[in-house]
């Protein structure tokens, strides 16, 4: 049987950059096909090419045998082939529904457009992929994971035959990932071939048929899933075998507290929340998607207003109302959406690395110390191993996990005493995950307070020292971190809702 | 129709809704203000001299609110209006068509000028506001060049100036002699209305200003929706070309700049936001109103003109601030 | 609150020719205990506003209304309005194509350009040639005084050239810049022509700025900078008209004509040439303004 | 300074670069043809004229690069700076304050009524093009009022004049006698381009440009920074103020209307993207001259006027376009 897409000797540059050096890549019907790479290895764009998004400067794509030419996104989609784009492609200003069916409206005679049958037909794609979501909500009022999953409902809408899908989980809690696999298998077992990128390991055991690995922008091999074992695809990204340490725990019972959160609210998003952070801590904040441990973030940050609610660092209570007192205050806060929240796309490396610090570096009449920041930069492009042709390379530019290592440069620059990651590992690589986690617990080692907020369970397992839990704007619960507590534990205070008795005595 | 009942309320149109509220008031409120202040304002023939007011300001207003949603900007509109009535003026007295002709001819030449903004601003990807800043200086000088650098006159036409002027509505209803211009005014709201809420053109309209670039991966030819956006912009600017030369009876090459200043602020006044992706278009209307009420206010108060430009910078930037003050904070 | 309402609308408002017709109707209003009220476009081009201004001036309910119009035929509904509402109309600055303003009090700006034609031609001895720098293509009073220049020039001084016509919108800075480009465009031009204050302003800053001392210049209106170019020599003379007399004027017949009192129906408030020799009589000084 | 020797250039002076180079392009293209088109242009008197005539234009594009580089746009600068060179007029004339007060009060004013458009688009959250629209009608209005309608004459500072149009250069050098005005022009593009690119209120125009909320999440006060560069902005405008007046020896304070679009197509020509996050003040520069040559040249070769408009339309969408070709297509 032929093969459904066959990409051959694939090349593709970019201005300094050679994004692709003839790369291989085929996919059968009904076969869920991972490609894995480091972070900038090149596989957003290899799909970008199949996808009608980039033309290939060298190559062949064919499709069932014969070979196409795929000027446009659309034309990508006429021979059948769908896609979740990495970065999210929504219009924040339409609807759910209006989203999903763009360019394929459900259509009346002039022009007239069918918005019943546009929100019952989302209402039934939903319903398929067993998500409850209003068709009707504006697509702005969402989470990044739940406008995750109006991505992915737009991909199965297409019905395509081709369904590649970058990093779709990057953003999903393990419940929702679940929804997600057996979506896939269903769409597997009618032959749809799927393409799946991800950085998370596990998930090719779970998933995958076949995996194709990339380096460096060159094809590296082709192995099968389930024969092959997880150290030998990583060895394959990375070039090299990685050992996996686990956390040790340190003793911080003479610790000074850093950090101390007194009953913190906001309407019905949180609510009544206090904890305290020692110097040293890496405290964990694991919960479902929504259960607001962005918004206590931001919150504590002062990037959003509180209704009450108290903060003292080292002891002394300090008046946070916006994120330039946060800052002042020695808390630095690196956001779960770096697009919208991390990073000036049009600027530099540089730039961005320094954004946190200039005045640090700033002279008498406000002059700019850009030697210091060069060596900044390029310090952390060393440390965190950040694929760029330099540091003057405009960020927009470099591929998503990467992207993700400039906004952590810009903190560690800021060298806050208090540190918060929202979602520090989203979209970044093996290599590169075991490099942040080590370089948090050095952190930690130096005496910094950390927060880490975190949907993957393995993770907050991995490095907290503490875990706290929270559901529905409430801190339903602290565990001790290291291998002593489970993930059962964790979901039982992540979906602990508080009960008819509790609310009555309350009352 | 009972799935326009049934089926829920776009977004954009949701938060349109709000806004259109707001500016309602503070037009409420100049109304009463103006009311009390004197006694000359309510009078029947001020009202339709405001509605009158607000016709061309009006139209060009809604012309450029489509534009606007999508994320562009054009400030050709006012010059182009000239030309369109330039172009009716050619066709009707110096070449002696019948008056269908002239109307055709002005409204089509306005779409083939938005035609060519459009494809400066999607084909060759010059920033809207210069592609219709050099627009509009080209405007400016081909309505002179081709006018002789004279008004030109339709009194040759005799129906013409029905066409702002006349009242249909009044010849039915002798109390209310509403304009044709007004009618005008409401229809071209109506229908555009409808185009933005109900059809794949206004559903792009919001797409593209809301995100382009997704809409275009999704498959849509954003290239030529926009272009067709900006030529049913420029038609629309022919209908005001007719009311203003319909109103002067003449088609006067000069005028037109600064007009677009006008209609823009009008837009935004009424909750379009220049960013893109939302707005409305009974907003644009309701915007526009509250202009023309405002200085028809101050005219009959007799406050010194010096100070009514004093007033109006005021109330434009009062009237977009109490449409801030309700908005969520963190919404961009 | 019985005093009668005069309102007047002109061309213009910002312009130091529109101010000093304000001041004449203010004047008249002040001596014959009536409410003046004085309002224009911005500029020349914008006929609808004007319209608009009108309507609110009829909604008023005034006892007689001033007008210049900006384009006389754009008018007509609302003067027909307010023939139906007997409020009588007095054109001033420039006529009305219609029979109802029941008085005109204007200066007849093609030959008052006449005149500076023939001054110019005198001046620069008979031949040679010239430039002008006007305010406005289009209105009515940009394209009187370029073509009673330019035709009296054609029949009269036919040795005399006009190189060149450029419109400065009577934006000084603007004039200043057309001016220096058409003396390098013509090393030897003689003279030109600023047709209004703003245009002559911009001529006098052009010629100085490029430090020539041998183009005759001939102004329009005056203002403060124009009597001192004259006085110093720097511009040759200009025409003036007679903006006080004509506020005064047209509010003096509205007042009449909202009596029932006869009105003249031209009033002449004319023009006259001045320069170095004539600027301090007291009946030049009279009609000029600051 | 070692520093910025060594220091490689940022990147948006990278892509500035090249930018600059394209509209410097279009000024060699349009000084050829007129040089060949006419004998005249070509003079030092005349090169000296269009070095003036680009002053105004250019300090008042100056002043609103910075804000379009922060993805804003002020369109009041054209009133603004009528409106202090009736400060400056007050002070001296109606004062009798010394020169310097003058000059000082000019400049003052300029950055207070930047403060308050600053204010009104950072603290109250009104867009910038509302409220720098409101802001040009109050500044027009007011001119008016506090003159009186009238303008103010500097005979009585007889320095005044010298500022624009003596010569401190050709005091020295008679032989090019380079007025004032034309060197303010170069000392305050020189200054600019050392705080755009060496600075750190530099840095945060183009950081708050391209992604406000990093920026503000990265710790920066971003209400402060942005409002701190519309009163720079209108600083500049105080020195432009203080140009025009001199050159006229007087405040015309109906005059201003008009020059923000120059002003702004200027600052496009030369490459600044109005989406803001990009640009640069040389570019800036060249775009004023191209705009100053362009006008100059044809009035020098007597095209007709509306013919002028014409021209001057297509160039500004043509020296833009001619930027985009060299652009990345997949540059946003
Ligand atoms: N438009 C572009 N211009 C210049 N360079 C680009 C462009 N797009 C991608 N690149 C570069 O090409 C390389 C491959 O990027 P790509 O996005 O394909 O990586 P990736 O494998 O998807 O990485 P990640 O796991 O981080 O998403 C990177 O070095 C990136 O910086
Ligand atoms: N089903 C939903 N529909 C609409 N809004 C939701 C929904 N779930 C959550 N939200 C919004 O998101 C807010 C907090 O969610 P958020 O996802 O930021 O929390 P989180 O715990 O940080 O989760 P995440 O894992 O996504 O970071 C909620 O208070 C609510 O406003
Ligand atoms: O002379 C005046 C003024 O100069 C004005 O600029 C135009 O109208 C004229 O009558
Ligand atoms: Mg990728
Ligand atoms: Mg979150």
């Amino acid at each position: 049987m032929a093969d459904l897409v066959r990409m051959q000797a694939i090349d593709k540059r970019f201005p300094g950059v050679h994004a692709l050096r003839a790369v291989h890549f085929d996919l059968a019907p009904g076969e869920v096909h991972a490609l894995m790479g480091e972070n900038g290895a090149g596989k957003s764009t290899l799909m970008k090419c199949l996808a009608g998004v980039y033309q290939p400067d060298g190559g062949r794509i064919e499709i069932d045998g014969a070979e196409v030419d795929l000027p446009s996104p659309k034309a990508a989609q006429d021979h059948g082939i769908g896609i979740i784009h990495q970065e999210l492609a929504l219009m924040k200003d339409l609807t759910v529904a209006q989203n999903i069916w763009i360019g394929r409206e459900p259509r009346r005679s002039f022009g007239r457009l069918d918005e019943g049958k546009l929100n019952a037909d989302t209402a039934a794609l939903f319903a398929g992929m067993n998500i409850a979501m209003d068709p009707t909500t504006p697509v702005e009022g969402l989470t990044i994971a739940r406008q995750q999953m109006v991505e992915i409902a737009k991909a199965l809408s297409f019905r395509s035959r081709v369904l590649v899908m970058d990093e779709p989980t990057a953003a999903l809690n393990d419940a929702e990932i679940a929804e997600l696999f057996t979506i896939i298998r269903q769409l597997r077992a009618e032959g749809v071939g799927i393409v799946y990128i991800s950085h998370k390991m596990d998930e090719i055991r779970r998933i995958a048929d076949r995996v194709t690995v990339m380096r460096d922008g060159a094809y590296v091999g082709t192995v099968d899933a389930a024969g092959t074992p997880i150290g030998k695809i990583i060895a394959m990204m990375v070039g090299r075998e990685l050992t996996d340490e686990t956390a040790e725990i340190p003793d911080l019972s003479g610790a000074e507290t850093a950090l101390e959160v007194r009953g913190i609210r906001r309407g019905r998003e949180l609510r009544d929340i206090s904890f305290s952070l020692k110097k040293g801590e890496i405290l964990g904040f694991a919960g479902l998607m929504g259960a607001g441990r962005t918004e206590l973030a931001r919150a504590i940050f002062g990037a959003d207003p509180r209704d009450a609610g108290e903060i003292l660092v080292h002891g002394r209570p300090v008046a946070i109302q916006r994120p330039q007192d946060a800052v002042r205050a020695g808390i630095g806060y690196l956001s779960e959406d770096r697009k919208h929240f991390g990073l000036a796309l049009g600027m530099d490396v540089r730039a961005n690395i320094a954004m946190a610090s200039l005045s640090r570096h700033t002279g008498r009449l406000g002059q700019l110390d850009e030697a210091a920041l060069a060596a900044h930069a390029r310090d952390y492009i060393a440390t965190l191993r950040i694929r760029t042709p330099s540091d003057r390379q405009e960020v927009r530019l470099l591929s998503g996990g990467n992207q993700q290592k400039v906004v952590i440069a810009k903190w560690l620059l800021r060298d806050c005493d208090i540190l918060i990651f929202d979602e520090p590992t989203r979209g970044i690589d093996v290599g590169a995950k075991a490099e942040i986690y080590r370089l948090l617990q050095r952190l930690a080692a130096d005496g910094k307070a950390i927060i880490v907020i975190s949907s993957e369970l393995p993770e907050v397992l991995r490095l907290s020292h503490r875990i706290a839990v929270m559901c529905e704007g409430r801190l339903t619960g602290f565990l001790p971190g290291g291998p002593a507590t489970t993930q059962e534990e964790i979901m039982h205070l992540a979906t602990l809702r508080p009960d008819i008795t509790s609310e009555g005595a309350a009352a | 129709m009972s799935d326009a009942a049934t089926a829920p309320k776009p977004a954009s149109r949701g938060l349109g809704a709000q806004q259109k509220i707001w500016a309602f008031a503070s037009l409420i409120v100049l109304l009463v203000f103006f009311s009390i202040a004197s006694p000359n304002f309510l009078q029947t023939t001020n009202i339709l001299a405001v509605l009158q007011a607000t016709a061309v300001n009006g139209v060009l207003a809604i012309a450029v609110t489509m534009i606007i949603i999508t994320g562009g900007i054009d400030l050709s509109i006012g010059t182009l209006m000239t030309f369109t009535a330039v172009t009716a003026g050619m066709i009707l007295t110096n070449w002696g068509l019948p008056l269908p002709l002239g109307v055709l001819g002005a409204i089509g030449m306005g779409a083939f000028c938005g035609l060519i903004s459009g494809t400066l601003v999607t084909r060759m990807r010059i920033p809207p506001f210069i592609a219709t800043l050099g627009m509009m200086l080209i405007l400016k000088g081909l309505s002179l060049v081709v006018s002789g650098t004279r008004p030109i006159y339709f009194n040759d036409t005799p129906g013409y100036t029905e066409i702002a002027q006349g009242s249909l509505i009044g010849d039915i209803f002798p109390a209310v002699p509403v304009p044709n211009g007004v009618l005008i005014l409401f229809l071209v709201a109506l229908v555009m209305a409808w185009v933005l809420n109900r059809t794949v053109l206004g559903r792009y309209c919001f797409a593209m200003g809301s995100n382009e670039e997704a809409v275009r991966l999704s498959g849509v030819n954003t290239t030529r929706w926009k272009t067709a956006i900006y030529a049913l912009g420029g038609g629309i600017c022919g209908i005001a070309g007719l009311l203003i030369s319909s109103r002067l009876n003449s088609a006067q090459p000069a005028l037109g700049l600064g007009y677009e200043l006008d209609a823009i602020a009008a837009v935004v006044i009424g909750g379009t936001s220049l960013a893109g992706g939302r707005g409305s278009i009974l907003g644009t209307v309701i915007g526009a109103l509250i202009m023309a009420v405002l200085l028809n206010g101050l005219r009959i108060l007799s406050v010194a003109q010096e100070w009514q430009t004093v007033v109006t910078g005021i109330i434009i930037i009062a009237a977009v601030y109490l449409d801030m003050l309700r908005r969520d904070k963190s919404a961009v | 609150q019985d005093k009668l309402y005069i309102p007047l609308i002109s061309k213009g408002f910002q312009h130091q020719f529109w101010q000093a017709v304000k001041t004449g109707a203010d004047k008249a209003g002040t001596e014959l205990g009536v409410e003046v009220s004085f309002e224009g476009p911005d500029n020349e081009t914008q006929v609808d506003r004007q319209i608009d201004m009108l309507a609110a001036a009829l909604a008023k309910k005034p006892a007689a209304i001033g007008f210049a119009a900006l384009d006389s035929q754009a008018a007509i509904p609302l003067l027909k309005q307010a023939q139906e509402n007997k409020i009588p109309v007095i054109a001033f600055d420039s006529g009305v194509d219609s029979d109802i303003p029941v008085a005109t009090a204007a200066t007849d700006n093609l030959a008052a350009a006449a005149l500076a034609a023939d001054k110019m031609a005198e001046l620069i001895g008979g031949s040679g040639k010239v430039a002008l720098v006007v305010h406005d293509q289009t209105s009515r009073t940009g394209v009187d005084r370029r073509d009673g220049f330019v035709n009296q020039m054609r029949e009269k001084h036919p040795e005399v050239e006009i190189v060149d016509i450029q419109y400065g919108a009577g934006d000084q800075l603007q004039s200043t810049e057309i001016t220096k480009a058409i003396l390098t465009a013509n090393p030897d031009l003689k003279g030109i022509f600023g047709a209004n204050e703003g245009s002559a302003i911009g001529v006098v800053n052009g010629v100085t700025e490029l430090g020539r001392k041998d183009v005759v210049i001939i102004g329009y209106d005056s203002g403060a900078a124009q009597k001192a170019a004259i006085k110093s020599g720097v511009m040759a003379g200009a025409i003036t008209q007679n903006p006080i007399g004509i506020g005064y004027e047209t509010v003096k017949a509205a007042v009449a004509a909202a009596k029932g009192e006869p009105v003249e129906k031209v009033i002449d408030t004319g023009f006259y040439w001045f320069d170095k020799t004539n600027i301090d009589s007291p009946e030049i000084a009279a009609v000029l303004y600051d």
